[in-house]
């Protein structure tokens, strides 16, 4: 873990930050993402799981904390910055741009390096190939797999370090979930770092290298997926007495 | 009531004895995604009933459709014997179906007095003819000023009384919310969450007002993510996943279903290519 | 040749059949004069539209940009003081100061008031606040008197077939089409006009797509400003030029926005010809002076009858 | 300068007829606005119909003058109900522009060569209110105190302008604090939580659009009755966006609100009116910068820039909460 506390990519400290003011949603929160690290963070609904992605990613101010990437501190920078520094983010329902066609939206993906599209259109295609051949439909004509796929795309474009994923299997039929974790994998494998927020627990953990689980704002646990996979305790935080009564 | 319902067969969409909501068939899409889509389902009079399930399984939705704030695309449902399918929302509560929301509804720049105030319903006093004579509605203000006071004093909001709602904090917010479904002394409430946000000092007097509810002989249906909460007062317990209700039982049959586990913590894939690796 | 013609046929006609011309050459007249018109309301409502699809700004000073392009147009074009240039260049010019006041107005006011938060209704009282602080001003230095520009005032008709155009109108809907076919182009085929649609669709997601946000608004703002610029001296070159010529036209255009469905730039466009249209076809029963109010009628009807499909989807609750 | 001829002017003016009028146009919206969170953009449009109702019925038709308030009354309720029904159930921008619009369809028409046989077009009617003044009981004299002075008929025009103002005033008071107003306002915040609890929102929003219609209708007769004569374009946008800055500078959602708004409204607009002209004939402002023809223009930009700087500067307006201002959800 020391290793990686030094080549750390992305790194958030004791990060403070909520919605209403006077009303923290995160209240001290940490984590780190190392280079080419697939991390999930999972917890129960209202642990702050969105709100930490979204503070990270500067769309939400954080109120004290820092947030460092490749050292640097881009903390409260905003989001057009920091996709400009390598961080690609995807949120988790409205995640394209519905009035857009497909390649509309992977457009939008290379905004700030319009001359890149058509090279990294190649790559985003092959890893989702229905892209490739849904190029000229609106996107609010996809199903929400689709959706799924078309914002990782969209992200991916800017050939980013980081990824940060907010849930993106919420909402979807257990087949594209499958399909959606598979394709995160993918991503992770070829050399993309990724910081995924997820609902369902056991296979975001399955795929992580490590993982947090958040409650209440605060970090609860960490561990490798294995570790937490298996432990009684996160079990519990979930399902509290759901799981005792097993 | 909970030796009622074991007698049932635990298994989605079961007839209950005395049903107080039934609904039918109901869908709804958003573009192409079905958030709900419940065959058949009855929320039994006088019980607690937990509404649980992942995000996205389509609860709050459900939540809206039955109480009038969104349609359904097909489906009908009927409250304590009456047709309410496509009701406005407004009438649907009148009925005695009242709800809360997810993210609280408080009434920013009315004192928190007013907010409960306003939710009495049968007030003479909102008649636009009758608002100018206050000897006529004078009375019933006051009956409905006591009855607040005493509901503002059981969730504790008695200090806060006379203060702007809009400067409650988030937990204050929820319980102000529900305090304020109950002036409308309704058959049945729907919580939608009414435990997020609240500091755990006072989750367990929520829970005992919930309770409280039931054995004053009112119905309780709501959307919780707490499960120590559900499985500590809840006389039944439905199940929802991908907007279908996947489980339906008391909380210890319910507890060991695995549909349910299934539901929560995705299910269980064990073939070889999902094998975590490793550095 | 064929001007003294259209005189003699009038002349002809007019001994002739007292009645004047039929129903249907008329009324293929008044579409003409309705697709002009509607030309005019389009060119400044699209940026309206932008306006409203990127910000949720309900802008009422819109009005007043459409003004001070006529009236700065006019003063480098005939007004005392002025350098007394040809209209065309005048025009451009008119159209570039547009393009900036719109630019200065969103960096200086609008951009300012977004990062403090002030709310949408707030925001929309202010707007009105701007639209009578700049069109009176205007009146303090145009006065009240109406004026024309100096180059193609008086034209005679075109006479084509049914209908006749003056060259001037002809050419003023041509490029009017010509433009808002440019507009449609830079939306659907440029990198800004994609990431204006963008931003319209889903403005959280076009910040973390990397889209510098306030720069695109500026861009909506002065290309609002340019298309508001031009639409003006088109509609001071048909009709006349008046300090709140603008402040009439800015409910035809919202009319025709809302008629096409708020917040989209094409429905604009063709709620505005719509528009134009039915105040022009309605003097064919109606007194002209009547015009912009069945227009305006149009408006409420529609929020009548189909205010849900304009709308979209009703917002999920919870 | 003579400083005490422009502060006669402004106190004058703030105290005129003219000040209650606008005052109580500005009550009815205070009640769309500033209560029941509706943008009524149109409220000169209710001004209108009862102006017109006043002036048709006694100058048209020879009908005794309170028949043309009860008609004026009547036609103002009806456009509210026209009015209400397309929009009400629409998001708040779309009553704006619809009623805007509405206010602008009825100049038009009120004016147009069409409805000249009963409007009198853009001549508009003239001396239709005899009866008014006939039956005032002041005696023919000017009063008033130092330099205010009032003839006895403006004296009597005032006196029950302000009179029907402060008759107005109490009853929103009373109206506002009744269960109905908990209501009203309650949408002002939230309209789906009022449903929630199973009010009618429609029927509320719609009550309170005929509501502050109808006083808008009595402010529109005032003026008619004080000028003698009614004009379609003396009914023009302008007057509600004035309204709105009365509100605003008040404090809108404030009882007393629009009485203080349109006293100072109108007294600081008589101020720079007259000031202006006293520099402008005094030589200190040369006629080069601003002639006196133009000082109406100068001083209707000044509203313009009053209220922008109002709106962010300090919303709340005179009377308003800055913590109430801040919970404002909108």
């Amino acid at each position: 873990m020391s290793e990686q506390d030094e080549q750390a990519l992305l790194v958030a400290e004791r990060v403070f930050a909520g919605y209403v003011p006077g009303v923290d949603v995160l209240c001290g929160c940490g984590l780190l993402l190392g280079p080419r690290e697939l991390v999930g963070v999972i917890g129960p609904n209202g642990a702050g799981k969105s709100t930490l992605v979204k503070a990270i990613f500067g769309l939400l101010r954080i109120r004290s904390g820092m947030v460092t990437f490749k050292g640097k501190d881009v903390t409260n920078l905003p989001a057009h910055t920091l996709v400009s520094r390598g961080i690609g983010y995807v949120p988790q329902r409205q995640n394209v741009f519905p009035t857009l066609t497909v390649e509309e939206n992977l457009r939008m993906g290379t905004y700030l390096r319009p001359k890149e599209f058509s090279r990294r259109v190649a790559t985003v295609e092959e890893l989702f190939p229905v892209l490739a051949q849904r190029r000229a439909q609106k996107a609010n004509s996809m199903s929400g797999g689709e959706r799924q796929m078309l914002g990782m795309g969209r992200a991916l474009m800017m050939e980013p370090e980081v990824l940060l994923l907010d849930e993106p299997s919420a909402g979807l039929s257990p087949r594209f979930q499958d399909q959606v974790f598979e394709r995160v994998k993918e991503i992770n494998a070829s050399g993309v770092a990724i910081l995924m927020v997820e609902q369902n627990a056991r296979r975001c953990l399955q795929i992580c290298h490590r993982g947090y689980v958040l409650d209440q704002g605060g970090n609860a646990y960490t561990g490798t997926g294995t570790e937490l996979l298996h432990d009684d305790k996160v079990i519990e935080l979930y399902l509290g007495t759901l799981a005792r009564a097993r | 009531m909970r030796a009622e319902l074991a007698k049932l067969s635990f298994e989605p969409g079961v007839a209950k004895p005395d049903p107080l909501l039934v609904v039918d068939g109901v869908t709804r899409a958003f573009g192409g995604l079905v958030a709900v889509h419940v065959e058949h389902l009855e929320i039994e009079r006088g019980a607690i009933t937990a509404l649980i399930g992942p995000n996205g399984a389509g609860k709050s939705t459900l939540f809206n459709v039955v109480s009038g704030f969104d349609r359904a695309d097909s489906g009908s449902w009927t409250f304590d014997g009456a047709p309410v399918t496509g009701r406005s929302a407004h009438r649907v509560a009148r009925r005695g179906l009242v709800r809360t929301f997810q993210l609280t509804k408080t009434l920013s720049r009315l004192s928190v007095l007013e907010n409960m105030l306003l939710a009495a319903n049968g007030q003479r006093g909102e008649r636009l003819g009758l608002a100018l004579l206050p000897p006529v509605w004078l009375r019933q203000e006051r009956e409905i000023k006591r009855r607040a006071d005493e509901l503002l004093d059981r969730f504790r909001l008695s200090r806060m009384r006379d203060e702007y709602a809009g400067t409650l904090s988030g937990g204050q917010r929820k319980l102000l919310e529900m305090a304020r479904a109950l002036m409308v002394r309704p058959t049945m409430v729907m919580l939608d969450e009414p435990m997020a946000g609240v500091n755990p000092a006072l989750t367990q007097s929520l829970l005992s007002h919930i309770t409280d509810l039931r054995d004053e002989g009112m119905t309780v249906c709501f959307v919780e993510h707490d499960m120590d909460v559900v499985m500590g007062i809840s006389d039944w317990v439905v199940c929802m996943a991908e907007g279908e209700v996947v489980a339906e039982g008391p909380p210890h049959a319910v507890a060991k279903n695995p549909a349910v586990i299934d539901a929560y913590l995705g299910k269980q894939h064990d073939e070889p290519g999902t094998e975590p690796d490793h550095e | 040749m064929r001007v003294p013609f259209v005189l003699a046929t009038a002349l002809t006609q007019g001994d002739a059949v007292p009645q004047g011309p039929g129903f249907l050459d008329r009324a293929l007249q008044a579409l003409v004069d309705g697709i002009q018109f509607g030309a005019i309301i389009a060119i400044t409502a699209v940026g309206l539209s932008l306006i409203f699809g990127t910000t949720h700004l309900i802008n009422f000073a819109h009005g007043e940009l459409v003004t001070i392009g006529a009236v700065m147009a006019f003063f480098l074009n005939v007004g005392a003081g002025g350098p007394g240039w040809h209209l065309i260049p005048s025009a451009i010019v008119a159209i570039v100061i547009g393009a900036l006041l719109g630019g200065l107005i969103e960096r200086g006011l609008w951009r300012p008031l977004r990062n403090r938060g002030t709310g949408l209704i707030n925001l929309f009282i202010i707007t009105i606040g701007l639209s009578l602080l700049l069109r009176h001003v205007v009146l303090v230095f145009f006065g009240t008197r109406p004026q024309s520009y100096r180059e193609y005032d008086i034209q005679q008709a075109l006479d084509l077939g049914p209908v006749g155009i003056t060259p001037r109108d002809l050419i003023i809907v041509v490029l009017s089409v010509l433009v808002l076919l440019g507009v449609a182009f830079m939306l659907q085929r440029t990198r800004i006009g994609t990431a204006i649609r963008a931003l319209s669709s889903n403005p959280d997601l076009a910040e973390a797509s990397g889209i510098d946000v306030d720069r695109v608004v500026l861009v909506v703002w002065m290309l609002g400003g340019g298309l508001a610029a031009l639409g003006g001296v088109f509609f001071g070159l048909t009709e006349i030029i008046t300090w709140d010529m603008g402040f009439r036209l800015l409910l035809l255009m919202f009319a025709g926005i809302i008629l096409g469905g708020l917040g989209s730039a094409y429905g604009a466009m063709v709620g505005s010809f719509v528009i134009g249209i039915v105040a022009q076809m309605s003097s064919l029963w109606f007194p002209v002076d009547l015009q912009n109010a069945w227009a305006l009628l149009a408006l409420i009807v529609v929020l009548l009858i189909r205010p849900q499909g304009i709308l979209g989807q009703r917002e999920r609750v919870g | 300068m003579d400083w005490s001829v422009i502060l006669s002017d402004a106190i004058r003016s703030g105290i005129g007829p003219v000040a209650a009028v606008y005052a109580l146009a500005a009550i009815g919206l205070n009640l769309h606005f500033g209560y029941t969170g509706l943008l009524n953009f149109g409220q000169v449009a209710f001004m209108l119909v009862g102006a017109y109702g006043v002036a048709a019925s006694v100058s048209t038709y020879g009908l005794p003058l309170w028949v043309g308030v009860l008609i004026g009354l009547g036609s103002s309720v009806l456009l509210a109900l026209l009015l209400g029904l397309p929009t009400l159930r629409l998001r708040a921008e779309y009553l704006a522009i619809a009623t805007i619009a509405a206010g602008e369809i009825l100049r038009l028409f009120y004016r147009s060569s069409w409805a000249e046989p009963v409007t009198g077009g853009v001549f508009g009617l003239q001396r239709f209110a005899t009866e008014f003044y006939d039956i005032s009981p002041i005696p023919r004299d000017t009063y008033g105190f130092w330099l205010v002075r009032f003839t006895s008929r403006d004296l009597w025009a005032l006196s029950v302008a302000w009179a029907v103002v402060l008759l107005a005033t109490a009853l929103i008071a009373l109206l506002v604090h009744s269960p109905w107003g908990r209501v009203i306002r309650s949408i002002r915040e939230d309209e789906d939580a009022v449903r929630s609890l199973g009010k009618s929102v429609y029927a509320y929003k719609m009550q309170s659009l005929v509501l502050g219609g109808v006083l808008g209708s009595m402010a529109g007769m005032m003026l008619a009755i004080q000028n003698q004569s009614v004009n379609p374009d003396s009914y023009d946008p302008v007057v509600t966006f004035f309204l709105y800055t009365i509100l605003v500078l008040g404090g809108a959602g404030r009882v007393f609100g629009p009485i203080v708004g349109s006293i100072l409204f109108w007294a600081l607009l008589t101020f720079f009116d007259s000031a202006l002209r006293e520099a402008i004939a005094a030589g200190y402002i040369s006629p080069d910068v601003i002639s006196a023809p133009e000082v109406g223009a100068v001083r209707f930009a000044l509203v313009g820039l009053g209220l922008m700087l109002l709106m962010i500067f300090r919303p709340q307006g005179l009377l308003g909460s800055r913590k109430e201002m801040l919970l404002d959800a909108r």
